[in-house]
């Protein structure tokens, strides 16, 4: 049993732990560790990828205890990949703050940062249920605090609706959980992917039930309609970095989906297969529809990025519900990309917000210092999370719309990717149009343009993220055919319940 | 079954327990005012939960044979409780529905203890010992 | 060295027997482990009680507590026979300020206890300088009588415990 | 003659806490409710007792002792919280 | 004939690396950063015309290399003569542009940036030409929109610049996203993006069922980049851009794009119906609109501009014919057009450099004062008007020629009619060009003084109009190279004849007739002009801004509407949300009925529930009395507590009650400084409302609870493995402890850490709050309710000092047993927090602080790393994390006792949930302390002994 | 037994739902209160109801009826992670109360609808 597995847990709760109890009151130890902790974790990423790249699906059974009975992690391509992700975006984005000064603005910033990292590793790995639960909070309750990061009024009260919406989705979680454990006698997902074809009869209204709820669960994660309500606001509010990091929590949520459906829920039943299929599907073009609106509809930088990734979830579900190995494929990518995307474009938010005289509100303002760099990052952002050329969106979304097209609904889909680029593309204009472009003239003896915040690290961070975006779009044929396979992974389950359950145990 | 004569020393203590318990908390409904319905519980506290408790206490060392002491733990704290909660609610009552002029005089001088604002007693404390009190 | 170490000798006490109450067994393990946390438990609390309290006589205590038992049973039958019998309108209830000639607070705290717990009377406040007792009656044509049996039948005795 | 005393008094303190429930709904003053609160308690602990003596076991003693415990602590903050405001002032 | 050519990706990617040199050449001055951006696009010229010769021989050059095989997306080039004229014009004009634009930038514009997005563009607009593969071209495609938004943006302190940008970009966008969808399709019915193949699939795409969409889709691409009807109207908004870009992109280059498309896909979508009434039409409207709008332009530029949208119809029109020879005139007018209008633009951008004005009103007589600008112009505006022997003419004789060969839906007379309008319209504004701005009386007010414009801004001009007049004096020298394009086009072997004299045709009739007619219309033109303005159809962008602000303001309408911040709104809808996925899963499943003996009724669980019920209605009823809802809550969970031990959960009963307190003093702590009622704000129909919501949801949740109540696993559940296994495998006999320190020490792991970060941000977020402005709020926070004396009274103060030491005892005691009998590290932890509490209520928060000051960060991260050692530990023994291990110990004259790692993990437990809670405590008592609370001294308010000799030092 | 237990569980849900749908912070915290334990209770139920047969052994080797000690252990973990949960909560209600002198739950939307009071 290879002990990597366990470490991106337990290092950023080793790291965690060191920052609170010997660090408190050091901001630049605080800083060095804290970046360590993450180029650690994203060399753990290599070495996990290195790990399941052969397909390998690896179990880590923690005490010693056998699955079902005990918790193992389990290591295949999809959670090496999402790992991989987490870290890099989490390095990006923890170098931003300290470049910006972020993580100084209130107590505990990196302890925080390295907790949410502990449970958002622990939510890709875990191969229970009920411990993804337990991840699921670890991560949610380090968010709230990153989230209020900084205080204010206004993000106070937007924290309040945060957690209170999500206390609701943890409580629909256990709800979930509840009705699947009842039914199957089991919280191992490999396990309950083996029982739940011998649920029949009476008792499949429940798992039904059950079934439905979880996904919901991970639906209010990753922020479907009518289930999305808690984002906007939310990252609007959050500091933007933290916003940036939050661009892989929604992705959690369709990892999950993504998980649970291929595992366990997939191959079940055809009628379960198809009503999970078409619910996620119409929740999916609604979110899409709600999300392009809002980056039209939107009256400042936050908001547009939060509508976008709204938008960007609409996109990579209205993929990922058809449910074939190719559409996962692409979900992957798209995956990939719109983490990347969001990041940045929060990262832009901030560099906006701490140079623009009038904040990232649509209202004309001077020049902001350093605008040139900053118009040039956001055009690439805006690009970016557009779905353009040249960068991977646009690649993305040819991958979807290709693999989408032998769907019952296809041109459904693909008119709503389409037409939802294109208010897309208007919002995102009328947004840099509006920021960058429609300036006034500074108040009488104001400066010429507003404060010039250090800005080397900060761009540095988002220049790698846009980097990491053009990679993406250049290695497309190596990355996609990474992705095809892993996408093979999931869709024959069969490997990675037999590494769970051992040969033993057959489904 | 050991001895009948357990046996009804326990259904007893049962029904003894029972009985004040019972007849405690129809005080609570039957007397009016706050005040009388605070001597209510002090019979549940103590024949009520007394009764029931060395019931139980007898019936563990002469039915299952086991010395079994650790209810009286529970006697004990409450004991120990009850005297507080009771006055602590008392208090609330003297606060919200009492006034210095509806109580008896102390005869000391000085007032009932809930009447006596902060400064006040600071003020005398002061003159007394000269140890104000720090402000954080 | 005492004084820092076991500040309260009766405090320890009590805390072995309850340690041995908790396990509900009579064992060497017990009685060690009880002798332990007896020990450093109330050398851990301390800062709480400053001060310690000396009883006088055992012989006292344990009068007083046979006395307070026997009191508790008669007086639970009396209210209980008030509670049920008599209309509302014929309770007689009634606010009794009790001067207090004791000054040691664990004192007092006894003897608000022992009001309380006996039924049909209630320690409700302290006067702000401690020497007064505010106990309210359910039920009592005579509040004096009260004042006094408080005073004779318990404070006189916890007097002669604490002072 | 035990289950029947054991039934008696299950009885009695089962309404003894509809008797208490009354007290809780109508009140009216909060002192009230929290006074019926703490009876409940009080009968709860005894309700608990008895369990442990029907069913012959000791397996809930310890949750009945917290009972105690916290049943103190919440009515003293009640209490504390119209006589004060801060609990822990 | 196909031939592979390594030099291809080079051509492309010349201007794209080339466009790193202006942004740092400019530093070098102006003329460096000139000549860099010439560099590139010299070399990639220069490779370009390498290739011609083969080219124009009827070769065609590949190049292949894998990008995204496995969607089909690579980067194959191609270059036939199609591509060659395209890439020929892009890269020869782009040079004459930049050299015009060194001149014509004014020194405060920043001039390197100007010049990258030039080669951003031209790169783009090669690539287009050069593709092979339609995703690459649709990348190269979208490119070329984004980096003309960048261009007509460049002024963007203008509203005309940004508001043009973006139009152009959301009409060039949408075109290009219906581009994506009909070349997904195209690729689909052909089994290849490879344009090579596609094009070999002509019957197969024309026979499928979906080639009607993708026609439609792909021509609505083109449409929009070739400014058609009725896409036309960003064109002439997009000439707030400098004119070097009005030139470049809006009249030779860009614009085109959408004719090369049309022109690269013809031999697989032309030939159709479909095709000639879609395209034809939609060019010949398009040409006689423009011109007609044209006509009443008085900006030079606007009225080049509706010129330019009248002669990409008459291409498109051409297109649209189906024919090799009107492809034949297509490919002869695009050259010319890209010839005369690109010297036109440049034309109008001297005059309005040199004048200061493009207005025409404002403009006359120019010629003598600007004679080589005159010439120029005159040249160039005649050939657009199709004067001979210039080479517009030559174009626009082979498009009437075609025009009256064509029948339109049985009417041979409607499209030559039309097409004779339409040159007539262009004789007319082509004379207006150059009669009111050339001709007439020297005016007095300029606003600058007129004169000709230094070499370098009128040699690019200059050189097109020589290849004007070249080209149609002796058009058969570009004969071969119109039939190499041609061929390109068509898949034919098509062959010119191309000549200013075919004889007497009809073309020639309308020809001259035009020319008569345009020239009467000048005449004409004050008072038509005046109708025009009174009668005039409206502008394009009222109507495109009225949509688009509308869609914006809907947009944000249905945004901020449904988004307002209405968390009340939100949660509700995920109550119904969950309700109806709910019960489409239920009833898509099947219910059956019960399967385990059902526990009978008896009556005290019954009163328990009543207990339940009762209260909880109750403090739905009276929640607007915040504390008497506390104290309704205290109820509820003192009843479901029981109900675990009614229910065999003792462990679950102790957690709850122990939570519950904690919680319910930490609500108290925070209520002190909130409202203490809720404001009655809720209409009774939002009550009804909710109460319906709600009790759908509580019956619901009920229906579930039932049906899984009744119903036995129907499998075994893993369960029976940790009964079996708990003192077997983990040596512990409570297996709910076992299973949450050894089974599931994970979960724990994981709960502990949730403690842990709960007690963080609780921390950060008072240290927040009291260094925000609620601080100075606090501090003049006087409490709504009057104070009670006796902050601490004697009788709590002394019973805890001994009930304290006698709860830390049972927590101590719940902790050791806790992996045999009921209890256990967390239960342990709050009821030592209990103990403290118990402390604190004595004798206040602060008086016990300071006597016993507990480190919470270290306590919790103490329990935190305990745990994790603890897991770690078992590396040692080459264990997974968190394996425990348990033996039996023995000390004579003790007994042998259990010594387990697991224990070692709930201390871990027990530190971090003690930590937390009292962290949690400390952040709320130190707001209240910011309100000007008074630490007290003594442990007790009313002491009889205070003050006396040997009275107690409390 | 078990209709009653559905009974309680829903009783809970509806009233926890009910208030969280409030106006204000303090009610919607009491309507999460009790929503996790209904939730607390429908998970323990996941392993049915049993009298009398407390998940602590016996006999070592498993022998004898147990509950289903799994779901308990499972509310275990979730009373504790709601606790957590609510802390926090709580303290945020409280500081966005402090800092804006409002505890609704609503806000006033829009970026520019209302600058942080206060800031
Ligand atoms: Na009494
Ligand atoms: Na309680």
């Amino acid at each position: 049993m290879s002990h990597w597995i366990i470490l991106p847990v337990v290092l950023p709760a080793l790291m965690a732990s060191v920052l609170v109890l010997a660090l408190r009151h050091h901001l630049d130890l605080q800083r060095i560790f804290s970046i360590a902790g993450t180029v650690a974790l994203a060399g753990l990423g290599v070495v996990l990828m290195a790990m399941a790249h052969d397909g390998t699906v690896s179990v880590y059974e923690l005490g010693d205890w056998s699955a079902p009975f005990g918790i193992v992690l389990v290591l295949d391509r999809l959670s090496a990949m999402m790992l991989m992700l987490t870290a890099a975006i989490a390095l990006v984005v923890v170098l931003y703050a300290v470049g910006s000064g972020w993580d100084a603005r209130g107590q505990h910033f990196h302890a925080l940062f390295q907790f949410q990292l502990m449970g958002i590793s622990g939510a890709f790995l875990t191969g229970d249920l009920f411990n993804l639960f337990v991840f699921f909070e670890v991560l949610l309750i380090a968010s709230y605090g990153l989230m209020i990061h900084g205080g204010g009024g206004r993000r106070l009260r937007a924290g309040v609706q945060y957690v209170i919406y999500n206390l609701l989705g943890s409580t629909l979680f256990l709800f979930a959980l509840a009705i699947l454990y009842a039914v199957t006698g089991t919280l191992n997902m490999a396990d309950m992917a083996g029982r739940v074809g011998g649920i029949t009869g009476g008792d499949t209204a429940l798992l039904l039930v059950g079934a439905v709820l979880l996904l919901m669960v991970f639906a209010i994660k990753s922020a479907l309609l009518p289930l999305h309500f808690w984002l906007p606001e939310t990252y609007a509010s959050a500091p933007a970095p933290v916003a940036a990091l939050f661009a892989v929590m929604t992705k959690v949520g369709a990892y999950a989906v993504l998980r649970v459906d291929t595992l366990i829920f997939h191959s079940a039943n055809d009628a379960m297969a198809a009503l999970l299929s078409g619910l996620l599907l119409a929740a999916a073009l609604a979110t899409l529809a709600v999300g392009m609106i809002g980056i039209l509809g939107a009256t400042g930088l936050g908001r547009l990025a939060a509508f976008a990734v709204i938008g960007s979830m609409g996109t990579l579900f209205s993929a990922m519900a058809i449910f074939t190995q190719e559409t996962a494929a692409a979900t992957l990518y798209y995956m990939l990309h719109s983490t990347l995307a969001g990041a940045l474009l929060f990262l832009v938010v901030d560099m906006v917000r701490e140079r623009r005289a009038g904040g990232d509100a649509y209202r004309p303002a001077p020049a902001m210092a350093q605008g040139g760099l900053v118009t040039a990052l956001y055009f690439g952002a805006a690009i970016a999370v557009a779905g353009m050329p040249p960068l991977s969106g646009f690649v993305g979304k040819l991958l979807i719309l290709d693999a989408v097209r032998d769907a019952p609904l296809a041109w459904l889909i693909w008119t709503a990717i389409l037409g939802g680029t294109l208010i897309a593309i208007l919002g995102l204009a009328q947004g840099g149009s509006r920021i960058f472009w429609k300036l006034e003239a500074p108040a009488d003896g104001a400066p010429p343009s507003g404060p010039a915040p250090a800005i080397a690290l900060p761009a540095a961070s988002a220049f790698v993220l846009l980097g990491a975006i053009v990679a993406l779009t250049l290695f497309a044929g190596p990355v996609t055919s990474y992705l095809d396979n892993t996408a093979a992974q999931l869709y024959a389950p069969q490997t990675y319940i037999s590494a769970v359950l051992g040969s033993d145990i057959e489904g | 079954m050991t001895n009948v004569w357990v046996e009804i020393a326990i259904s007893a203590f049962l029904v003894i327990g029972g009985i004040f318990g019972l007849v405690g908390s129809y005080g609570l409904v039957k007397l009016r005012g706050s005040m009388r319905q605070l001597h209510a519980p002090t019979k549940a506290t103590t024949l009520g939960v007394g009764g029931v408790l060395i019931a139980s206490m007898l019936f563990f060392l002469f039915v299952d044979g086991k010395a079994s002491l650790h209810e009286l733990l529970i006697t004990i704290f409450l004991l120990l409780t009850a005297p507080v909660t009771a006055q602590f609610i008392a208090k609330t009552h003297i606060h919200r529905q009492e006034r210095p002029t509806t109580l008896p005089s102390t005869g000391t001088g000085r007032p009932w203890a809930s009447f006596e604002s902060d400064e006040e007693r600071a003020r005398l404390e002061a003159e007394a010992d000269g140890a104000p009190e720090r402000v954080r | 060295m005492q004084r820092r170490f076991l500040p309260h000798p009766l405090l320890t006490l009590a805390l072995i027997v309850v340690w041995l109450l908790l396990i509900n067994d009579l064992s060497l393990n017990a009685l060690v482990m009880g002798t332990i946390l007896g020990v450093v438990i109330p050398f851990f609390t301390a800062p709480y009680w400053p001060g310690r309290v000396r009883l006088k006589s055992l012989r006292v205590a344990v009068a007083y507590i046979l006395i307070v038992l026997w009191d508790i049973v008669v007086a639970n039958v009396v209210v209980a026979a008030i509670i049920l019998f008599k209309p509302n309108s014929r309770i007689n209830s009634q606010w009794v300020t009790v001067p207090l000639d004791i000054r040691s607070p664990e004192a007092i705290a006894l003897l608000a206890g022992t009001i309380t717990m006996t039924p049909g009377t209630l320690s409700s406040d302290l006067s702000a300088c401690g020497r007064a007792l505010l106990v309210h009656c359910l039920d009592t044509d005579d509040p004096d009588e009260v004042r006094d049996t408080i005073k004779h039948r318990y404070e006189r005795r916890l007097k002669e415990l604490f002072e | 003659m035990i289950e029947i005393a054991l039934a008696f008094a299950f009885g009695c303190f089962g309404l003894a806490a509809l008797f208490n429930l009354y007290r809780i709904v109508m009140g009216p003053n909060p002192g009230d409710r929290i006074l019926a609160l703490d009876t409940l308690v009080i009968n709860a602990i005894a309700l608990i007792a008895l369990y442990d003596v029907a069913l012959d076991t000791q397996v809930y003693f310890e949750a009945s002792m917290l009972i105690a415990m916290t049943g103190f602590v919440s009515t003293v903050s009640y209490a504390r919280y119209i006589l004060r405001g801060d609990v822990i002032e | 004939m196909d031939t592979t050519s390594s030099m291809l990706p080079l051509i492309v990617a010349a201007p794209f690396l080339g466009a790193l040199l202006p942004g740092l050449m400019i530093r070098a001055g102006r003329d460096t950063c000139t000549w860099f951006t010439l560099l590139p696009t010299a070399l990639a010229l220069l490779m370009l015309v390498l290739h011609a010769p083969a080219v124009i021989a009827g070769e065609v050059f590949h190049y292949r290399l894998a990008w995204l095989p496995s969607l089909g997306m690579n980067v194959n080039l191609m270059l036939d003569g199609l591509g060659l004229m395209f890439a020929g014009l892009i890269l020869g004009i782009g040079l004459l542009i930049i050299l015009y634009a060194r001149f014509y930038l004014y020194r405060s514009d920043p001039m390197g940036q100007f010049f990258t997005y030039l080669l951003l563009f031209q790169g783009a607009m090669v690539g287009i030409v050069l593709s092979d593969n339609i995703l690459l071209l649709l990348i190269f495609w979208e490119l070329t929109s984004l980096s003309s938004f960048l261009l007509i943006g460049y002024w963007n302190h203008l509203p005309e610049g940004r508001q043009g940008a973006r139009m152009a970009l959301a009409v060039t966008g949408l075109g290009g996203l219906a581009l994506i969808g009909g070349m997904l399709i195209l690729g689909n019915i052909a089994g290849s993006y490879d344009i090579s193949v596609i094009l070999q699939n002509s019957e197969a795409i024309q026979g499928s069922e979906w080639y009607l969409p993708a026609l439609i889709l792909i021509l609505i691409g083109c449409f929009t980049k070739s400014a058609q009807f009725p896409f036309h109207f960003w064109l002439p908004h997009a000439m707030a851009a400098p004119t070097p870009v009005s030139a470049y992109l809006h009249s030779a280059t860009m614009v085109k794009a959408g004719l090369f498309l049309m022109a690269r896909l013809w031999p697989v979508l032309s030939g159709t119906p479909e095709w000639f009434y879609i395209v034809a039409t939609t060019g010949l409207i398009t040409m006689v609109i423009g011109a007609g709008i044209a006509l009443f332009k008085d900006d030079l530029k606007a009225l080049l501009a509706f010129s330019t949208v009248s002669h990409l119809g008459l291409i498109t029109m051409l297109l649209g014919f189906g024919t090799e020879a009107a492809a034949l005139a297509a490919t002869v007018h695009i050259l010319a057009h890209a010839s005369f209008k690109a010297a036109l633009f440049m034309t109008a951008g001297i005059i309005d450099h040199e004048t200061g004005t493009r207005d025409i009103p404002r403009l006359g007589g120019l010629r003598q004062l600007m004679p080589t600008t005159f010439a120029i112009g005159a040249l160039t505006a005649l050939s657009m008007a199709g004067i001979p022997p210039l080479n517009g003419f030559v174009s626009k004789e082979m498009m009437l020629e075609e025009a009256t060969h064509t029948v339109w839906a049985g009417t041979p007379w409607l499209l030559p009619a039309l097409a004779g309008l339409g040159a007539l319209f262009s004789v007319a504004y082509s004379f207006r060009f150059l009669v009111h701005v050339f001709f007439g009386p020297v005016r007095e007010d300029y606003p600058k003084p007129p004169h000709d414009p230094p070499f370098g801004m009128w040699a690019g001009p200059g050189l097109l109009a020589l290849v004007v007049v070249v080209t149609g004096l002796f058009p058969a020298l570009v004969t071969p190279f119109v039939d190499a394009v041609a061929a390109a086009i068509t898949g034919g072997h098509p062959h010119a004849h191309l000549s200013l004299w075919h004889g007497f045709t009809p073309a020639l009739y309308i020809s001259v007739a035009a020319i008569l007619g345009g020239a009467l219309l000048l005449a004409l033109h004050r008072p038509l002009a005046t109708g025009w303005r009174r009668a005039g159809p409206p502008y394009a962008k009222a109507i495109f801004d009225a949509v688009v602000g509308a869609a914006t303001r809907g947009a944000r309408g249905v945004t901020d509407g449904l988004h307002d911040g209405a968390m009340t709104r939100y949660a509700a809808i995920l109550t119904l949300a969950t309700l109806g996925a709910g019960a489409i899963a239920w009833s898509n499943g099947e219910a059956g009925p019960p399967t385990r003996a059902l526990l009978p009724v008896s009556l005290l669980p019954a009163i328990a529930v009543a207990l339940l019920v009762v209260s909880t209605a109750t403090l739905v009823v009276l929640h607007r009395r915040r504390l008497v809802a506390l104290v309704l809550l205290g109820v509820v969970g003192l009843v479901v507590a029981i109900g675990f031990i009614y229910f065999s959960a003792p462990d679950l009963a102790m957690t709850q009650l122990s939570v519950e307190v904690v919680t319910i003093i930490l609500l108290l702590l925070a209520l002190n400084f909130l409202p203490q009622e809720d404001p009655p704000e809720d209409s009774m129909s939002r009550k009804i409302r909710d109460g319906v919501i709600a009790g759908l949801g509580g019956l619901g949740v009920a229906v579930v609870a039932f049906a899984m109540l009744t119903r036995d696993f129907a499998l075994p559940a893993i369960s029976e493995y940790h009964i079996a296994n708990a003192y077997k495998g983990a040596g512990g006999s409570n297996i709910v402890n076992v299973i949450l320190v050894d089974f599931r020490g994970f979960d724990t792991f994981g709960e502990i850490i949730v403690l842990g970060i709960a007690a963080l941000v609780i921390f950060a977020l008072t240290e927040q709050v009291l260094r925000g402005p609620g601080a100075d709020w606090l501090a003049n926070w006087k409490g709504a309710r009057r104070e009670a004396g006796d902050r601490h009274p004697l009788l709590m103060v002394i019973a805890t000092r001994v009930m304290m030491p006698m709860a830390l005892m049972v927590g101590v005691y719940v902790f050791l047993r806790g992996h045999n009998e009921p209890g256990g590290g967390f239960i342990a932890g709050l009821v030592v927090a209990i103990a403290l509490l118990m402390q604190y209520m004595a004798s206040g928060f602060a008086w016990a602080e300071e006597r016993r000051r507990l480190p919470y960060h270290t306590v919790i991260g103490l329990g935190v790393l305990i745990s994790i050692l603890t897991g770690l530990g078992a590396w040692f023994n080459g264990m997974p994390f968190l394996t425990s291990a348990f033996g039996y110990v023995e000390i004579p004259p003790l007994e042998e006792f259990e010594l387990a790692t697991a224990m070692l993990f709930d201390l871990g437990v027990f530190l971090t949930v003690l930590g937390a809670v009292m962290l949690a405590l400390a952040s709320l008592s130190s707001v209240a302390r910011r309100t000007g609370e008074k630490v007290n001294v003594h442990a007790m308010d009313v002491n009889p002994l205070r003050g006396r000799p040997g009275g107690e030092e409390d | 037994m078990e209709a009653l237990v559905a009974l309680g569980i829903g009783t809970l849900t509806a009233a926890g739902i009910y208030l969280v749908l409030r106006r204000r912070t303090f009610p919607a915290i009491l309507g999460i209160a009790l929503l996790s334990y209904a939730v607390n209770v429908f998970l323990f139920a996941s392993g049915r109801l049993m009298l009398n047969a407390p998940p602590v052994l016996i006999d070592k080797t498993g022998a004898g009826v147990y509950t289903d000690p799994l779901p308990q252990a499972l509310v275990l973990t979730a009373i504790v992670i709601s606790f957590g949960m609510t802390a926090v909560v709580v303290l945020l209600a409280l500081g966005a109360y402090l800092s804006t002198r409002s505890d609704r739950m609503d806000m006033d939307n829009g970026p520019d609808a209302e600058e942080e009071a206060g800031q």
